[in-house]
């Protein structure tokens, strides 16, 4: 029984979201033919793969102790820039859009480490902003790609794997050997865990903190430009609510809201149960209506299930 | 020891009456802020400060404004609300729909009823279950949102008879001149705002957001403190459909979507901190009328509705920062 | 003062090796507070210096200065010569300043060798960190330090006493010139302080001036070689430790001598306010039983992880006991919660005052209140004149320090932050007062006071438990002691009848009473 | 209704042509956003209705939740389970190109219901049904000049920004307006995303904006009777004309009272009745042209009689 409590908490080498994944894969796979082949399994990686990228971002940004809801709008700019400035040449544009990324990520960094105010508040401000400059730049239009080779990569495949799914895992590869591995990864962990402690370190937890919303920004952009090159367009309401299904899919993964904790495999573990309750239950045709519901249960008895193994594991009171 | 600690007080006092008026203001920062933008927006459009602008602009502002009431609380106890938006839909489409059904008195009765249950599913599982916030009511944002549908089946619901049923009192009736929104806005600010600041149930929230840990070692039952500023929350949501349904005589299913930020928008402008345990209802009130009047300026001086945004993003952030600065006495941090 | 002086004098003049480190005329302000001026003070190397004075006097913001956490107004730092100043703690360590915090400042979902050399981890080309160079020298420092832990663990699951161990693991990873103890025995208990004082002597021959910040007096003089006592943000002298007593010091830090309440331990009791019957929380204590009596004082005596703060978390109603009972007054009772212990008469001074026992944002008169609101409102509004009395009667009663209610808590001296936290449980007029560690990080003057107190309380009737980590306390205060092991009681001694040595066994398992053994019906 | 029964007719020989077919049909819809107004849960019902009733069809409902990228996904999902024909609801006429491409590659026929998609998808969709929207768009131009007579200020409440039926209906509206009568001056666009309380929002902005304001064109019905109410609150209804498109009950009953002018009447079960026939037609092999349009015909006052009240 100890046994099994400990390796439902992760102390093992699984972590419980990853048996969570299985347990669904097994269940979607009974009720579907379609399920398993391998068709389907590269499809879900690729529907994953949008949501995927931020959160990897959003990870390490949350590992920080801060939190990003400005992805969605700035996944939404930089998928307008990468089309609406195809003009200029399709690099030219792509290269504008990350760029837009990496600025803005750079901004709310910027505004957390210099003023200090919470980044909940600094980045639900460019939530709100960030949208609107979209539809400054764009006048509310939509834009359209003309050159077919743009959105001809999004659904170019190498060999049976999309090519936006291998994207995505070599980006999970490199996110997680950065955060396992190097001085900022490490650093990003000190930081979250204990600020004061890595502030008296000589940490420069301010210039953490900045690197982490460019990378989180950065994420967000090229998420944009791969999700526009799926669609040859953009809109400008693309990415709403983005942010809120980031930061569940992260949360799913056992990243801790307070910082100090989490990891890239639990994140990818938390963005393939998404996107395979979503496939499934697609599969097995269950309404729309139900499948918010459904998301909605499953996130809070997760929640719970993670909580109770967790009380058992500390010997605190619970306050 | 004791003289010299009170010769250091006496030095902190008369340098604080000596910068009296200048700590006055940038207490009321938000204040001040509030009357410069009038000012401007008054001195570019004619019909800006007229009285029938301004009834308008908190007309509109008060929907807004009654959730925020609500959240308010939340957030003094020490958590966050994003679930209003859909319970604001949930709600609004139930009292409607029942409007028809069960006649008024009814709908209205049931939709409280319901409304604060789905209040107290969010208190149990973050007060009792101490579930993250944040997380809780982001799930159920997507649940509640998913059974208005359920409940409707998609459909938007109708008042059929609109002319002649007194619950178009609530979103159209005026008493006294003033319209019934507004009115039930004022009721509801002042109710709380005694409830928080003068009673021991409000003193005890303020611990609960203050400092959890330390409330529940003084005795304090943390656990009904949370859920109960759950239950208020869901109040306030009821209120603000009563108001929206009557408006309207009808409901989308996707009425209240986005209100959580609105009115998180307005909370934070009005200089509430997210942290909990400090917090007050006017300064809601200040940031919701901000937001409102930024708003209906920006649209009376023909700029496109999305410049309001790029407004807001500004102005929050200058808001929270500026209110920061003051309490360390230096604009930036120092950290590297 | 001229005394002071002229000690300095002396003590400079013996001097055999001229400072490593010299602090001249540091002065600090904040907003609306003067907290060092004028500070001077220096360290030489191979030598313990000392730091002294009452909590508020300046001693961490001087060390703060000194670790480059803090930047001066004025002033100078030399370090071996050569002028100094420090914008970051960087910076500072990387002169060899080493400061080790009275607070945990670890990372705890990190590894140890991590934690050790934060800030400072070896890197490859790319950014990568060196693994293997960083566990063979975290690896390498734990052996210097003799600890039996894996540079691998993760901090978070080693005890507190491991824990700071890894912070002064770190102290070592620059060859250090200067190390900073600020109260580095807070969490330690008296058995594994001789390991810490081993690490002293070994920085101290290895000719590191180290600088030791304690309340407690054994210490100082065990360890030092001088003493330098602050006083509201001024110097206040240098003693030579061979050349002065506890007396002297203490009026130095207080400008007072210290008015001990010699009165001796009440004598009075009355009937079994609490008992416990073989007691269990599963995997936290096991079969606890013990009684305290109204006009008692029981003393708790143990190790940091012994069980003792969950004993008294459960009798307070905030864990559910698995096997056994609570009697209350004889009679049998189920605590359900803090809210249900505070109606039942019980009063609960916990061990973090910080954390648990002040809502640090609020003012002085909302804190007192705290516990009882009932008692300060009708119909459920506050009536703030009554709460005011109430405020100023433990106000004076106590000799509470404010300037005014106004005051947010968090700006008071622990002392005076202490001295709230009872007023607001004496409000509350409990049966039953529990107070763990309620001396701990409070400075000499208020920490008599608050003894005099707990004594006099128990005198007027009321049943005292107090849980401490420190002998003198416990013997000081206690009319008896029960002593915890490893989650069990060991042994009951009798307050003024036990020796040191007994005691000592008593927590660290050696020793057994058969009176308390484990009774065989609890392990069914 | 004639074009009712004409399509139950063309349904049932449909059925009884392809009766013997081995394997039934399997057809994949995804639509908008269903939920977010009537008609589009009316046309998903009345789509599964109508599938329901014939034996050779079975149907895969999908809805997009009005997110483009969820809805490429989902038509990814629909090649991947290889069923026999896309009808899909384009929440953007363009993004949703290449994965229709991708469909037609694929050998799968693809629908386009409701609202168009750009010109650079043409050549890969099996055909388009649909109301026309830039007509809609122009008879309610007509209608506005008809009420005012050629003269007067007007605003307009335009459906979500970005969305291809908001967008087509307001050009269409405002190209018609200018040609037909020049001395109409629309003043003001808002945006109101179909929701009727922001609709009655922007338009309690407009009243106290502008002292004269003779006519209202709203996207659709809902935002139609949202600045309605607006204007009865402020008693300026009165002088004020109002026209509408995609005509609701609540339109209907506004148009009945005399309170509302016109507005454009389309059915969603016609909507979905007519995608999913020309689907069936595509699948049969018929000749099938590319724009499919069914009529949507004015509604006003004095033809209301000729209309049954929309179930929405």
């Amino acid at each position: 029984m100890i046994n099994m409590n400990d390796f439902l908490k992760g102390s093992g080498f699984i972590q419980p979201i990853w048996i969570f994944v299985i347990v669904i894969t097994v269940f979607f796979s009974f009720m579907s033919e379609y399920f398993l082949s391998v068709g389907n399994l590269s499809n879900i990686l690729v529907q994953t793969s949008t949501i995927g990228l931020i959160a990897l971002g959003m990870t390490y940004v949350m590992i920080n102790g801060n939190i990003d809801l400005s992805v969605g709008a700035v996944l939404g700019l930089a998928a307008s820039l990468s089309v609406g400035l195809q003009d200029y040449g399709i690099t030219i544009a792509v290269i504008a859009a990350l760029a837009s990324g990496l600025v803005l990520g750079a901004i709310n960094g910027l505004i957390v480490w210099k003023t200090g105010v919470n980044a909940f508040i600094v980045t639900l401000g460019a939530m709100i902003g960030v949208r609107g400059l979209i539809f400054v730049y764009t006048e509310e239009q939509s834009f359209y790609a003309t050159n077919f080779a743009f959105s001809d990569f999004g659904t170019a495949s190498i060999g049976p794997f999309p090519v936006l799914a291998i994207i995505f895992l070599i980006c999970t590869l490199v996110m997680h050997l950065v955060l396992k591995k190097t001085g900022h990864g490490r650093n990003t962990f000190a930081v979250g865990g204990n600020p004061e402690a890595a502030l008296d370190a000589g940490i420069r937890i301010g210039r953490h903190m900045m690197i982490n919303f460019i990378i989180v920004g950065f994420f967000a952009a090229l998420a944009g430009v791969l999700l526009a090159t799926q669609m040859g367009a953009a809109t400008p309401n693309l990415g709403r609510d983005y942010e809120l299904w980031t930061i569940t899919a992260v949360v799913l993964g056992g990243t801790k809201l307070t910082g100090g904790y989490g990891s890239i495999t639990g994140t990818l573990g938390g963005v393939l149960a998404i996107g395979i309750l979503r496939n499934g239950m697609n599969l097995m045709q269950v309404p729309a209506f139900y499948v918010l519901v459904i998301l909605g249960v499953i996130l809070i008895s997760v929640l719970i299930i993670d909580q109770r193994l967790n009380v058992h594991a500390s010997k605190g009171v619970s306050i | 020891m004791a003289s010299i600690e009170q010769g250091k007080q006496a030095i902190m006092l008369s340098k604080k009456h000596k910068a009296g008026l200048l700590n006055f203001l940038s207490a009321q920062g938000i204040l001040v802020f509030f009357l410069i933008c009038m000012f401007a927006f008054s001195l570019f459009s004619e019909q800006f400060l007229s009285q029938s602008n301004i009834m308008t602009v908190v007309r509109q502002a008060s929907i807004i404004g009654i959730i925020a009431v609500g959240v308010t609380v939340v957030i003094i106890g020490g958590n966050l609300d994003l679930s209003v938006g859909s319970m604001l839909s949930f709600s609004t489409v139930l009292v409607v729909d029942l409007h028809d059904k069960i006649g008024p008195a009814g709908a209205i009765i049931l939709m409280f009823v319901l409304t604060l249950i789905i209040g107290a599913v969010n208190g149990f599982l973050i007060g009792f279950m101490r579930l993250n916030s944040l997380i809780v009511t982001l799930a159920m944002l997507s649940a509640i949102q998913g059974l208005v549908l359920i409940y409707s089946g998609g459909k938007n619901v109708d008042i059929a008879n609109q002319s002649d049923t007194w619950f178009a009192f609530f979103g159209r009736g005026y008493v006294l001149g003033i319209a019934v929104p507004v009115i039930l806005f004022a009721i509801l600010a002042i109710i709380v705002q005694v409830v928080m600041s003068h009673t021991s149930y409000g003193r005890r929230i303020f611990a609960v957001g203050g400092n959890p840990a330390a409330a529940v070692y003084s005795g304090i039952r943390k656990n009904w403190c949370v859920f109960s500023t759950y239950l208020i929350s869901a109040f306030c949501v009821s209120c603000a459909a009563l108001v929206l349904g009557s408006r309207v005589m009808g409901s989308q299913n996707n009425v209240g979507q986005g209100y959580e930020l609105l009115v998180l928008a307005g909370i934070i402008l009005g200089g509430t901190s997210l942290l909990g345990g400090a917090g007050s209802i006017w300064k809601t009130i200040i940031g919701v009328l901000i937001l409102g009047f930024i708003q209906n300026g920006l649209l009376l001086l023909g700029y496109p509705y999305y410049t309001q945004w790029l407004v807001t993003w500004v102005i929050i952030i200058l808001a929270v920062w500026l209110d920061l600065a003051n309490k360390r006495k230096r604009l930036f941090t120092t950290h590297s | 003062m001229s005394t002071a002086a002229m000690n300095r004098n002396t003590a400079h003049g013996e001097s055999s090796s001229s400072p490593v480190l010299s602090l001249i005329d540091i002065t600090k302000k904040f907003p609306g507070v003067l907290a060092l001026n004028k500070v001077s003070f220096d360290v030489r190397a191979g030598e313990v210096h000392a730091l002294l004075g009452e909590n508020g006097a300046g001693k961490s913001t001087l060390m703060k200065v000194l670790a480059g956490k803090h930047q001066p107004n004025g002033g100078k730092i030399i370090l071996a010569g050569e002028e100094k100043s420090f914008e970051n703690p960087k910076q500072a360590k990387k002169s060899g300043i080493v400061l080790i915090h009275q607070e945990q400042s670890l990372v705890p979902e990190m590894s140890v060798a991590e934690n050790i050399f934060l800030g400072s981890l070896p890197l490859k080309w790319g950014n990568r960190v060196n693994w293997k160079k960083l566990h063979a020298d975290s690896t390498e420092i734990l052996k210097r330090l003799k600890c039996t832990f894996s540079s691998r663990d993760m901090v978070s699951n080693l005890s507190i006493a491991k824990k700071q161990m890894v912070e002064i693991a770190r102290a070592l990873v620059f060859t250090p010139r200067i190390v900073v103890f600020d109260e580095p025995t807070a969490s330690l208990t008296d058995h594994e302080k001789p390991v810490l004082y081993d690490i002293i002597r070994n920085l101290q021959e290895q000719g590191v001036g180290i600088v030791y910040i304690s309340h407690r007096m054994d210490e100082i003089f065990h360890l030092s070689q001088r003493i330098s006592v602050l006083r509201d943000g001024e110097y206040n002298g240098t003693l030579n430790t061979v050349d002065t007593s506890e007396d002297e010091v203490t009026k130095l830090m207080i400008g007072r001598t210290l008015e001990l309440d010699h009165a001796s331990k009440p004598s009075q009791f009355g009937e079994k306010m609490l008992e416990l019957r073989h007691l269990t929380v599963n995997g936290v204590f096991e079969d606890v039983s013990f009684s305290v009596r109204k006009g008692e004082i029981v003393g708790m005596y143990g190790l940091v992880g012994a069980g003792r703060s969950e004993v008294a978390e459960t009798v307070f109603g905030l864990r559910q006991p698995s096997v056994g009972e609570i009697l209350l007054e004889g009679k049998v009772e189920t605590i359900r919660s803090s809210h249900d212990a505070v109606v039942k008469g019980i009063a609960l001074v916990p061990e973090d005052r910080k954390d648990q026992g002040l809502i640090l944002g609020m003012n002085c008169r909302d804190n007192m209140t705290l516990s009882a609101l009932g008692s300060v409102s009708s119909m459920g509004f506050m009536k703030t004149g009554e709460e005011k009395v109430v405020y100023d009667k433990y106000q004076q009663a106590m000799k509470i320090k404010t300037p005014s209610w106004r005051q947010k808590v968090g700006n008071l001296s622990g002392g005076n932050q202490q001295k709230i936290v009872i007023g607001k449980w004496l409000h509350t007029h409990p049966k039953l007062l529990i107070l763990d560690e309620p001396t701990r990080g409070i400075d000499v003057g208020s920490k008599a006071e608050i003894h005099a107190l707990i004594k006099e309380l128990a005198r007027s009737g009321y049943a005292v438990l107090v849980i401490s980590s420190e002998m003198p306390e416990v013997l000081g205060v206690s009319n008896r002691i029960i002593a915890m092991y490893d989650g069990r009681v060991t042994a009951e001694f009798d307050g003024d009848a036990v020796s040191e040595d007994k005691l000592v066994q008593a927590i660290t398992g050696q020793y057994v009473t058969d009176a308390s053994g484990p009774a065989p019906a609890a392990s069914a | 209704m004639l074009k009712n029964a004409a399509i139950a007719t063309s349904v049932f020989m449909v059925t009884t042509t392809i009766a013997h077919a081995e394997d039934p049909y399997r057809i994949g819809i995804t639509q908008n956003n269903v939920g977010v107004d009537s008609y589009q849960t009316t046309y998903e019902s009345a789509f599964e209705q109508a599938a329901d009733e014939l034996d050779n069809v079975e149907v895969v409902v999908l809805d997009a939740g009005g997110d483009v990228a969820r809805q490429i996904g989902q038509v990814r999902n629909l090649i991947q389970q290889r069923v026999d024909a896309i009808i899909i609801w384009p929440t953007n006429g363009q993004a949703v190109i290449p994965v229709i491409r991708q469909a037609h590659n694929a050998g799968i026929p693809v629908v386009v219901t409701n609202s168009k998609i750009a010109e650079a998808g043409l050549e890969y969709i099996a055909a388009f049904s649909g109301p026309d929207n830039v007509q809609q768009g122009a008879s309610s131009a007509e209608m506005m000049c008809d009420a005012l007579d050629g003269e007067g200020q007007i605003v307009q409440i335009a459906g979500q920004p970005g969305y291809t039926t908001a967008m087509e209906r307001s050009q269409g509206f405002e190209e018609r307006l200018a040609e037909a009568c020049p001395g109409v001056e629309l003043v003001e666009t808002q945006p109101a995303d179909w929701n009727r309380e922001k609709a009655q929002r922007v338009m309690e902005n407009f009243l106290t904006k502008y002292d004269d304001i003779d006519g209202v064109y709203a996207g659709d019905d809902n935002m139609g009777v949202g600045a309605l109410n607006a204007a009865k609150s402020a008693d300026r209804a009165e002088e004020i004309v109002f026209i509408g498109a995609t005509n609701f009950a609540v339109g209907y009953e506004a148009i009945e009272r005399g309170e509302y002018y016109g507005s454009i009447y389309q059915s969603p079960v016609d909507d979905a009745e007519a995608a999913l026939q020309t689907a069936l037609d595509v699948l049969s092999g018929e000749e099938v042209p590319k724009m499919n349009f069914f009529e949507t015909p004015k509604i006003t006052a004095d033809n209301l009689a000729e209309f049954e009240k929309p179930v929405f």
